[in-house]
């Protein structure tokens, strides 16, 4: 019944990789430029990111800038910063294509096999799947982007 | 044994599901249990499926994160995903817990007392119910139009019971911000005309809430099957009528609709973030869930739907109509024996009020009690329609999946009985 | 195994009433549960008290007057002087259901703004709350204060986590209408001056609201035994915290007050007559009491209680205090650990909340639920507490009746592993 | 566990006394003068009463008159006019210790014995006393004549 955790379990969700960008985030603090900045909670524990989206480049469609603040666990810093190494430089459609295929992976509750060309370190999250109140973790930042993201492209139709 | 056609054939069986029936009362007499409107009896499945839960799985949803924490939210999300299956409903985020069907009708009155712009209710605004409601369907809204300073309308009874439809121009204005109605009377046992009203409404934009307290039960709801111009924009319903435990009910709402209401209670769970000078507040469902939900009772309640689902809702709802058909026939043969409500089984509900000449109901269920066979005496919380038919109250037999013919033989036998113990006629 | 005084002398005996305790979990490991401010487990009592209703005595209460309408009726009512007894209630009247504790406080703060008279909470007002409150005694009185151009106001907390009363006669003046506060802080374990806050806002005429969630499973409470002065007027706690069911909470109220307050919610059960144009109602605690009340878990509430009460709420108490001070003990020989909240564990209730530097609270409660150790990582629904201390969250170990020293030192331990897993130190 | 009733209970409920008084009611009717009236429900099943009482004699202590409207049941109907014609006459206080001696059967469970000096055909109620959720129901009117009186009093203080 239950789908939870075993010993070995705790070492597949806490890869030397989380860890790394928890002790290390990437592209951490907020910056100028932005189109969109908002502020994103996991009402169940409290984790919280500000996080900025500044698209550029043609018709404004490629992620120039991922900015934010973040107070959370090592799954919610790590998945922040391994987005915004992933997100950074590409396009919007790209970028959106990868948030699908992460959003994939931690919905799969363990039984999804990640594609390392597209999610890169965000491969290592593969193992928090299995922790399903992890996942919440995982994808807060990640939720945050496709708001901002959002909210940028309406910004620009309109 | 009679047969019918429209019976459960495995009625048997399914009675075998339901512990308390094989209970005897006072004087060693079985229990013939003709309340089922009033509650339902509850089949072993769901008994057990609480136990499992409490003494296996039991934890605080949301909040907790291991282990336990995780199963038992798991199984109260679960829990959801059942009923809005049960419901059809559009989206499982629509389908908020309530503690009953009082609740979430309260919920949706509360929460329009205090709302912003376009839904806000107030002054000059009308809101329409009728005269067959129960009081839970009525107190509310005398509540809310109390206190805003609305008005409160409402579609009176044809004498056949049906809802008097006749002036539904001077109703249904644009004035008029909600109209609320039962589904299924759980006095009169009249099926309403749900979409017909429901589109009426929707032409003068207003909200319609449907009190499917009685519907679902016994009959089959396909929310998302139904065009949207007759869909209502919410339905509630309660957990103990259908097979479920006490302390559970639904409020199924439009997406839109629910996120354009303000919360209605507040506390854990409900919030995004709480600061001492103000907070925000979650998406729905949690929202609308302030506290500690009813964990065992969602799950006891997902239990119940699933059970349901299984012997199927078609065939609960043929069930019904052949046992309130072979109840009629039975009344009939009743000197002195009144049916309040429409006279043509086919088109009701499982529940049938009568009166008895000569004798008060609450006299008659005395007798019957005593031959072990209950059924409720009063005005059923529904006083209106008892007034509307001139009664102050009536008697009420009210069927469901597990009841037999012969329970039916019982109630008719028990009524000659009670005619010769109070020497009418 | 460590002899604490104060122990529950048959710890052994009362575990074995909790079949969950015998639970095994992932990898075959027991379960340590440390999460009982979150939610209690339950005693095989309970749940066969519950089984054998549902199984057979379950019927609608108040409405129905057959056999099984009579015996729920008698249940359900005796529940109610359980419940009454257990806080040792005036007059048991003053005992109203509620679907939880969150329920209970809403209730109280939705009332008064619609009161008339004296009561009404309107413009100029003010309503004291505290930093250290459960979310669900802030965000009532927010949307209170918010919809009624009232005045949210609050008692801050000194660094040792008690009330900084010193502004007390700045916040509780002639302007004050309601004061409220938790017994016992949900995340701080500290255990708040009763008798004395009351009396002060006695003297101002406010009405005093108590939150006795964390209270109520771990103290010895007497209502009647208070002198007048010193007791609330309205008091809380939630049902699954005491060792009974989901689904059910209490509300008990001084008469004068509940009786002057207006409805809550309307519908069946609260009403003395229905009709169209109006209606009026019934006397506490009915009135309070809309739809078909929690029958089951009110049973199931009662069977806790009596339970308790058998164990005894002095024994309780004395028990949370050994296991506090024991863990108090433990978690000081864990390097870069800091508790919150009061530090002499013999005025604390049975929750301690901690952090572990380097290791956010997340983290640490999943490396303990991999070892079978459950706790809670978050902000305890008390994020402005939390912000107090410039903290985001925390972990907290919680106790009670049925926590062993053993259990309290595999939590140690683990929190040594969490440390050397994180290479922390 | 129950409490409840079998065959013969049944006409142990519905004692011929009863049936007389619930066809034949005695009283009924509302009558001037009166200095109090008041209207009483059983929202469990919607039985009613209006009841008018007048006091008169040396200091207004004496129930010169019981009126009433009822609807209901049997016991309800029946407890009415047994009520109004035991009262009518008295003085208010032995009055108030017929209705305490009333109350104490009704609340008694089917144990007290009553005392037919005091209750004449009151005592018929005792098998009442067997089915708590017809104690309501014979309880109501004596209830309201209660309020009454004590409002009558109230009036004649102040
Ligand atoms: C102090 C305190 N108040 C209120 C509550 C709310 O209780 P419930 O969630 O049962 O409504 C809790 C528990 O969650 C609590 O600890
Ligand atoms: C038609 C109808 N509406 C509402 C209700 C109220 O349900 P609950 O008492 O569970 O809140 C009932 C049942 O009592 C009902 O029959």
């Amino acid at each position: 019944m239950s789908q939870q955790a075993t010993g070995q379990d705790l070492d597949a969700l806490y890869q030397e990789i989380i860890l790394d960008h928890y002790k290390n985030p990437l592209h951490a603090g907020l910056r100028e430029p932005f189109e969109a900045e908002v502020h994103h909670v996991n009402p169940t524990c409290g984790d919280e990111v500000t996080l900025r989206v500044h698209l550029g480049g043609p018709e404004g469609r490629t992620v120039e800038d991922v900015s934010y603040d973040a107070l959370g666990c090592s799954i919610s810093q790590a998945s922040t910063s391994v987005m915004a190494d992933l997100l950074i430089g590409k396009t919007v459609d790209d970028a959106l294509a990868i948030h699908t295929e992460f959003l994939t992976l931690m919905q799969g509750k363990g039984t999804v096999v990640p594609d390392e060309e597209v999610l890169e370190d965000g491969i290592a999250f593969a193992g928090v799947a299995k922790f399903p109140a992890r996942v919440k973790c995982a994808l807060l930042s990640w939720m945050a982007w496709k708001d901002a993201t959002a909210r940028t492209l309406e910004g620009q139709a309109s | 044994m009679v047969e019918l056609p429209g019976l459960l054939p495995e009625l048997e069986v399914v009675r075998k599901d339901f512990p308390i029936l094989e209970r005897s009362l006072a004087g060693g007499l079985p229990l013939v249990y003709l309340d089922s409107a009033n509650t339902s009896q509850k089949p072993q499945i769901v008994i057990d499926t609480m136990v499992d839960h409490l003494e296996r799985h039991n934890a605080n949803v949301a909040r907790a994160m291991h282990q336990l924490g995780a199963e038992a939210s798991a199984a109260f999300e679960e829990a959801r995903d059942t009923v809005a299956a049960f419901l059809g409903a559009p989206s499982r985020d629509e389908v908020i817990f309530t503690k009953n069907a009082s609740e979430a009708l309260n919920l949706v009155a509360n929460t329009l007392a205090w709302a912003k712009g376009d839904r806000k209710i107030g002054e000059g605004d009308v809101v329409v119910t009728t005269e067959m409601e129960h009081h839970s369907n009525i107190v509310p809204w005398q509540l809310l139009t109390e206190r805003t300073g609305a008005t409160l309308r409402w579609f009176g009874l044809t004498d056949d019971g049906l809802l008097d439809l006749s002036n539904i121009d001077e109703l249904i204005t644009e004035r008029t911000k909600v109209v609320t109605f039962t589904w299924v009377s759980n006095m009169l046992g009249t099926i309403n005309p749900v979409a017909e009203i429901t589109r009426r409404a929707h032409e003068v934009g207003a909200l319609v809430v449907v009190d499917a307290s009685q519907a679902a039960p016994q009959l089959p709801i396909d929310l998302a099957g139904m065009p949207e111009t007759d869909r209502p924009d919410l339905l509630v319903f309660t957990g103990h009528k259908t097979v479920g435990p006490t302390g559970i009910g639904v409020l199924w709402g439009r997406r839109e609709v629910l996120e354009a209401l303000p919360p209605f209670l507040g506390g854990g769970e409900m919030i995004e973030t709480v600061r001492m000078e103000g907070s925000t507040y979650a998406g729905i469902p949690h929202k609308f869930e302030a506290g500690t939900p009813p964990i065992v009772e969602a799950v006891g309640l997902g239990a119940a739907l699933t059970y349901l689902g299984h012997v199927g809702m078609e065939h609960i709802h043929a069930h019904e109509r052949a046992i309130t058909g072979y109840a009629f026939e039975g009344l009939a043969t009743v000197p002195g024996l009144t049916v309040l409500g429409p006279g043509d089984p086919a088109v009701r509900g499982g529940a049938i009020s009568f009166e008895l000449e000569g004798v008060h109901p609450h006299d008659v269920a005395q007798v019957l009690d005593v031959r072990g066979v209950a059924v409720r005496a009063g005005h059923h919380c529904a006083r209106p329609a008892h007034a509307r038919f001139g009664v102050q109250s009536s008697t009420r037999m009210s069927s469901y999946l597990y009841t037999t013919p012969a329970e039916i033989d019982a109630l008719i036998e028990a009524l000659h009985y009670t005619r010769s113990y109070f020497k009418v006629g």
